[in-house]
């Protein structure tokens, strides 16, 4: 039995975008805050604040949490990525290169999280239909580009069919 | 925001049992935190300590159990849709667990929480009610098993006591020759209606069926009767009188109007939706499948 | 959210009227309610309400102010509150009516009321119904105290 | 993209998004990103109730927890005018004696953290007494009703509206007339009158980032306000009201946004935030969440009345409108919204004899504002769904029937207004191109159309200043926006194209009120074409100077010099700009400084200005039905915008995509539903916004580019339109599908159940 008592901290040693990271952090503190505030990694925002819109989605050990309904203490010892974390050094992913390509980008409050939310769905599922991807997407929301350009962005980094078997 | 607490690690059952009895409703069970959080950041809850389950050995374990599945109530929503041994036993729930809410939450949200919280538009109570679930709590002074139905007791409510915890859900597999579907509906985050449906077919004619219905009332139901109406029926009959079996569901089922519609839109929608759903059961029975769509639906 | 009931009570209308006019006992057969106590003689009463919706407990002090008295047929009443730590401010206003029905006499509740605050956005769908149920539990409580 | 017309270089291109990068690896900035130090974080304690009278507002225990530095009520808003608004001064910073909706602010705390100013929120006392509300149009108009406002407010800074007509003793604080020829004797004369009402609903924005502001005051009384606004300078002269202070000694400077879609614009949150760090004495950043956005503004829903009049061979004979807008319990811009819309609700046809009345009414809900259309859409909704009703009355098709009454090219709007500056029937051809009007749909299945002409804001000035560095590189200093709509973009783009330069040797200063030149608003479509021209203007401005230098260097008349490849070029000779600015200046230093402005000024017509252009859209849907649930399912839209030219064809497809499916969503869930005066969906789990699964199978924007348009390069205004056709597409192929008309939004499929089985009519097929 352990427990940390109110208004106290406890450590929390994880992998932050390959990089180790040790923080103290109370129990309360959403995962959300610990990212932007601590962390200064400002790409996951704060929209709907209730997991329906997807804009705080970072992937921790590769599935995708809604960060500002996550407790930061969930984290010790597990991976946690982030939409600063997805290019490798200046080269992009090719997901991120897919959104410019396609004009996926408008006001990229939803950006992040529909990069990382895609980047799942591929690990998941290379090869997904159209309406997987737009179903995998039902908790991503966008009120800027009316999705069509990021279900292209999408689709089109998926590995076709034939080359998937 | 959320207002500081304590975070209790429990290793056992008794010593989580223990901190509920000694605190009541100063704290509160914590696994996945998909709902609890969010009425703790609406200041709806106020609690001193939240009492962490999901590390609780065990508890997060899916296994067969004497026939039965056995699910851990702190099984995330994404450990039932993959688990080998709900396909093999319950598919049905492993295709609703792949549809609940947004892939976030079911990377998180636990099939204990989900029940245990008792939103009343949810998909799993329905869809569990179809596999005669019971309900295993566990305090210091003992354990309990309640079938669904009596631990279900209105919306948000429970009959849970302060100090027990929901362990796990056992699920009774079909006997052969069942083939079941569950039919949601709805516009918004959380569906209108959830309809789950089991023929069992043998030697051409339905020998047993199961209907229940979710979301539209303050908390889901088995539809004996409607479910009774079935009874001989061949597949043909299904197909072409499941309209009726639909209609008795609607008189039926106890319906609210709330944001997602009326009570009458509700009732009517649960007899289209009864009817659909039996129809892509018997269709499955019949070793085909369907693939007319309708908006807002989703049919597993 | 409204609720109307009518309830008969197997007891003559003034019976029925007088467990009605002993405000805190009578405001005592709504479940949750407590401390039912009179401020102001027939005028103005103080009680607890405390109700549990799942994990959500909302705990009021309520104020109840006598509207309007037609002695011996019928009463309105108002209650208002606050709970505090939820934000949610509790409304109604209830008005009983004693009519004499069989030989017994008949009771007829029409109450209204709402709950403002994220609780009453929230619990839109669930308040109804639970009302509903308050109130027929109300009537049944007074009836076995009438009848009693 | 090759061989676009004109021989540009990068006008016309789908060039990458000049933010994009940053967007897409999470270092791309907005409001909630800033901090400053000693950053106090604000809270809002907001009124539960719809309507009632403030009798006490305690804040002494807030003001005594630990880490709070200012607790502010009505009362203490000593040193700062407490009410503000720019169309009327009817809103007070905090409520004071009365609150007017659920949700209005009461005492705002800015504190160490969020968690200790919450925590002071808890502490306040407040002791509320019930007023009656009036929560709908049909409560709020009806005789003796509750009076939302008694006092007379103050005009707010419109000119326009400095003459607001209230009517004295009721709910309606503002009223627009509009009259040309003569409705009775044209009605009188009419081969079909159609008389009906169609209603609107309320709309969240919903832009992914709430509203915010920080805001910092310095040693010397200047105040800096960082804020997700779309009109800096309508925010600046709100605060040098409130606090008297000089424009010059306040500073508006803008972020990125996280979308707008007209919920930014003009002061929101940022006197509030500015009132606490006057009283905290440091910065104050006050960040809304979803739910404070849903009190904070919304779109102004609306009751219209129409009365449309046809001769016998199809023409339009009369068009009466008398529409309520219900504005909500403060004016914010909603008397400039009705007033404008109401003006063109004729669209895009020609209407000899108009009789247009609306009315804006209090009520106690949201305040309504802008938003994309600017109260167009409410109206074309009933107006085009009407042109249906004609046209199956009269026997004739609809898009025929449209085709013969749209106005022609140059043709005024009305008397003295702007001339149509586009080809509608081109527009309107090439929409029955996409959906294939002619064809027959297929079985459960039926097309709707609906067309839409909207006037941009007017008057209306733009100013842009383009620096040409010692190296050769730019800075374009504008105020437009950058909420997504990629006007950043797209001004890099015109003044890369003047100025011969690769667009990387373009940058584009965020707007900052300090720096930037005036721009009345990123908003009404009008960036591009009203910012743009003064882009090209001051890009043109240093062009003209270079080839002045150029000219006394090689000693030709500077006429006969171009521009290529950041050089000017005289035949063979080749003089780049950091030579020339050299040469100029004798030294690798200073700067040239062009300079661009846009200011058509005011005119004599009915609202004192004419638009600079029409922004034209139309739009046409093929659906199916689900007929037992009601449920509505869009399978092919087509929208075409007739956009002069795209400057970015890839950033004009986006945003009438975006629009589209905006439109779907108060087409098919969208509303903001209140009961007993309370909001009971102000979150994204009760408001249905569209998601991914609700694009329509086949989604295509076709644009109509003829190089009229008053922009640069001949481009005009996009953005609003897309999204004001989809609601009657969608009703009209409905009524196609069924014979059912709705005439209420949003199409729910509970409310399209209803009316199925209310249905008298036979179904009509096509």
């Amino acid at each position: 039995m352990s427990a940390i008592p109110i208004r106290s901290s406890s450590s929390v040693r994880c992998i932050v975008n390959g990089r180790p990271v040790a923080l103290e952090v109370r129990p309360e503190a959403l995962l959300l805050d610990v990212l932007r505030d601590r962390l200064q990694l400002k790409g996951a925002r704060r929209s709907c604040d209730m997991q329906v819109c997807g804009a705080c989605t970072v992937l921790v050990d590769g599935a995708p949490v809604s960060a500002c309904t996550y407790l930061a203490v969930e984290v010790d010892g597990r991976e946690v990525t982030t939409v600063e974390g997805l290019a490798d050094g200046d080269r992009l992913h090719p997901l991120q290169e897919a959104f410019i390509d396609h004009g996926a980008v408008q006001c990229g409050f939803c950006t992040a999280g529909m990069l990382l939310t895609a980047k799942a769905l591929l690990a998941e599922d290379p090869s997904p239909t159209p309406e997987r991807v737009a179903e995998y997407l039902r908790g991503s929301l966008c009120r800027c580009t009316g999705y069509r350009k990021i279900l292209d962005a999408i689709l089109a980094c998926a590995t076709p069919k034939a080359a998937a078997r | 925001m959320l207002r500081p607490f304590a975070l209790h690690r429990p290793a056992t059952v008794a010593e989580a049992s223990e901190i509920l009895a000694q605190q009541g409703r100063d704290a509160a069970l914590y696994a996945g935190g998909t709902e609890l959080l969010l009425i703790l950041k609406e200041g709806l809850l106020r609690v001193k300590s939240l009492v962490d389950i999901k590390r609780l050995p065990g508890l997060a374990g899916i296994r067969a159990d004497n026939g039965h599945l056995l699910i851990g109530a702190a099984a995330t929503h994404r450990a039932v849709e993959h688990a080998p041994e709900v396909h093999a036993r319950c598919p049905l729930i492993a295709r609703v667990a792949r549809h609940v809410a947004n892939v976030r939450v079911r990377s998180v949200g636990t099939v204990g929480g989900n029940l245990a919280f008792a939103d009343p538009h949810s998909d799993l109570a329905t869809a569990f009610l179809l596999f005669d679930a019971t309900v295993r709590l566990a305090a210091q002074a003992g354990e309990r098993e309640l079938a669904l139905g009596d631990f279900v007791v209105g919306p948000y409510e429970t009959s849970r006591r302060d100090e027990e915890i929901l362990t796990s859900v056992r699920l009774t597999p079909w006997p052969a020759g069942t083939v079941g579907a569950y039919v949601k509906y709805g516009l918004h985050e959380r569906p209108t209606l959830g309809v789950a449906v089991a023929l069992t077919v043998a030697g051409g004619a339905v020998r047993g069926a199961r209907i229940a219905v979710g979301c539209v009332g303050p908390r889901p139901q088995r539809l004996a009767g409607a479910e009774a109406r079935l009874g001989g029926w061949s597949l043909a009959d299904v197909e072409r009188r499941a309209g009726e079996v639909g209609a008795e569901a609607a008189a039926a089922v106890d319906a609210v109007d709330d944001l997602h519609g009326s009570a009458e839109y509700k009732r009517d929608m649960t007899r289209v939706f009864v009817r659909r759903a039996l129809l892509v059961a018997a269709a499955r029975s019949a070793g085909r499948e369907s693939h007319e769509r309708h908006p807002h639906t989703v049919v597993v | 959210m409204r609720v109307e009931r009518d309830l008969d009570v197997a007891a003559p209308p003034e019976r029925l009227w007088a467990a009605l006019w002993d405000v805190p006992r009578m405001v005592a057969c709504l479940p949750g309610c407590a401390e039912a106590r009179e401020v102001e003689p027939q005028k103005r009463y103080e009680a607890h309400m405390s109700q549990r919706v799942g994990p959500i407990s909302l705990s009021v002090p309520m104020q109840v102010t006598i509207a309007d008295v037609v002695s011996p047929h019928s009463l309105a009443l108002e209650a208002k509150g606050r709970d505090g730590s939820l934000g949610a401010s509790v409304a109604m206003s209830v008005r009983l009516a004693v009519a004499p029905r069989d030989g017994g006499s008949r009771l007829r509740v029409e109450a209204e009321g709402k709950i403002l605050g994220k609780l009453g956005a929230l619990g839109h769908g669930v308040i109804q119904r639970r009302a509903e149920e308050l109130i027929d539990e109300f009537g049944l409580r007074l009836k076995r105290a009438v009848e009693g | 993209m090759t061989g676009r017309p004109g021989g540009f270089r990068i006008v016309g291109q789908s060039v990458r998004r000049t933010d994009a990068l940053e967007k897409v690896t999470g270092r791309a900035r907005y409001l909630s990103d800033m901090e400053l130090p000693g950053m106090a974080h604000a809270r809002l304690l907001r009124s539960p109730y719809a309507h009632a009278r403030l009798l006490h507002v305690d804040v002494r225990a807030a003001r005594e927890v630990p880490g709070v530095h200012a607790v502010l009520a009505a009362s203490d808003l000593t040193f700062c005018d407490p009410f503000y608004g720019p169309a009327l001064r009817d809103r007070p910073l905090l409520a004071s004696e009365v609150v007017r909706y659920e949700g209005e602010p009461v005492v705002a705390v800015a504190a160490v953290d969020e968690a200790t100013a919450a925590e002071a929120l808890d502490l306040v006392e407040v002791e509320y007494e019930e007023l009656p509300a009036v929560t709908t149009l049909e409560e709020a108009l009806a005789p003796g009703a509750p009076r939302v406002h008694t006092a007379e407010p103050l005009a707010g800074h419109f000119s326009d509206l400095s003459s607001l007509r209230a009517k004295p003793g009721t709910n309606i604080c503002h009223q627009f007339d509009y009259t040309r020829g003569d409705v009775a004797t044209a009605l009188a004369g009419a081969h079909l009158v159609l008389e009906e009402t169609y209603r609107f609903p309320r709309i969240q924005h919903y832009s992914m980032e709430p509203h915010g502001a920080l805001a910092q005051w310095d040693d010397e009384g200047g105040l800096t306000v960082w804020a997700a606004t779309q009109n800096p300078f309508s925010v600046r002269s709100e605060l040098a009201k409130m606090f008297a202070l000089n424009a010059s000694r306040i500073r508006i400077a803008v972020p990125l946004l996280g979308g707008g879609f007209g919920g930014k614009t003009y002061a929101k949150l940022e006197p509030l935030a500015a009132a606490l760090a006057r009283v905290a004495r440091r910065p104050v950043r006050l960040l809304a969440s979803v739910e404070d956005a849903f009190r904070t503004v919304r779109r102004c829903s609306a009751r219209v009345r129409l009365t449309l009049a046809f001769h016998r061979d199809g023409r339009i004979a009369a068009l009466a409108c008398e529409a309520d807008f219900d504005i909500g319990a403060y004016a914010d811009i909603a008397p400039r919204v009705i007033q404008k819309a109401t003006y063109t609700t004729t669209g895009p046809y020609r209407v000899g004899h108009v009789k247009l009345h609306s009315n804006a009414v209090y009520t106690n809900t949201t305040p309504g504002g802008a938003f994309r259309g600017f109260g167009v859409p409410q109206l074309v909704w009933g107006v085009e769904s009407m042109m249906d009703v004609a046209a199956d009355r009269l026997g004739r098709d609809p898009v025929d029937l449209r085709r013969q009454n749209l106005l022609a090219h140059g043709e005024e709007f009305a008397p003295g207004d702007t001339p149509v500056d586009g080809k509608l029937e081109e527009s309107l051809g090439r929409l029955a191109e996409a959906i294939q009007w002619s064809a027959a749909a297929a079985p459960g299945r039926a097309k709707g159309i609906a067309a839409m002409m909207k006037a941009s804001v007017a008057p209306s000035v733009s100013e842009a200043i383009v620096r040409l560095h010692a190296d050769g590189s730019a800075n374009v200093l504008v105020s437009t926006v950058e909420m997504g709509q990629g006007a950043r973009t797209v001004m890099a783009q015109i003044a890369a194209e003047v100025l011969a330069l690769p667009l990387d040797r373009v940058r584009v200063v965020p707007p900052d009120t300090s720096i930037t030149p005036y721009d009345q608003t990123s908003s009404s479509s009008r960036s591009t074409t009203m910012v743009g021209r003064a882009v090209q203007e001051a890009a043109q401005d240093v062009v003209d100077q270079l080839r002045k230098i150029a000219a006394d260097m090689l000693g030709e008349p500077a006429a006969r010099l171009t521009v290529l490849d950041g050089a000017v070029v005289s035949g063979a000779q080749r003089l780049a700009y950091p030579d020339l600015l050299d040469h100029h200046f004798g030294m690798r230093g200073g700067e040239l400084i062009g300079r661009g402005v846009v200011a058509p000024g005011r005119t004599k017509t009915a609202l004192g200005g004419s638009t600079p252009f029409w922004e034209v859209a139309m739009g046409g849907a093929e659906i199916t039905l689900d007929e037992e649930t009601g449920a509505i399912a869009i399978e092919s839209y087509a929208s075409v915008s007739d956009v002069g030219r795209c400057i970015n064809p890839q950033q004009c497809a986006a945003q009438d995509e975006g629009a589209v499916m905006q439109g779907l969503g108060h087409t098919l869930f969208e509303e903001m539903v209140y009961e007993g005066g309370q909001l009971l969906n102000a979150d994204l789990a009760g408001y249905r916004v569209p998601r991914a699964g609700d694009v329509p199978p086949r989604l295509e924007t076709l644009f109509v580019e003829n190089g009229d348009g008053a922009g640069p390069f001949g481009a005009k205004g996009v953005g609003e339109g897309g999204l004001i056709p989809v609601s009657p597409a969608v009703g009209n192929a409905l009524a196609r599908l069924t014979g059912v008309r709705m005439r209420e939004l949003p199409m729910t499929p509970e409310r399209v159940w209803r009316a199925l089985r209310a249905r008298t009519r036979p179904t009509t097929n096509p």
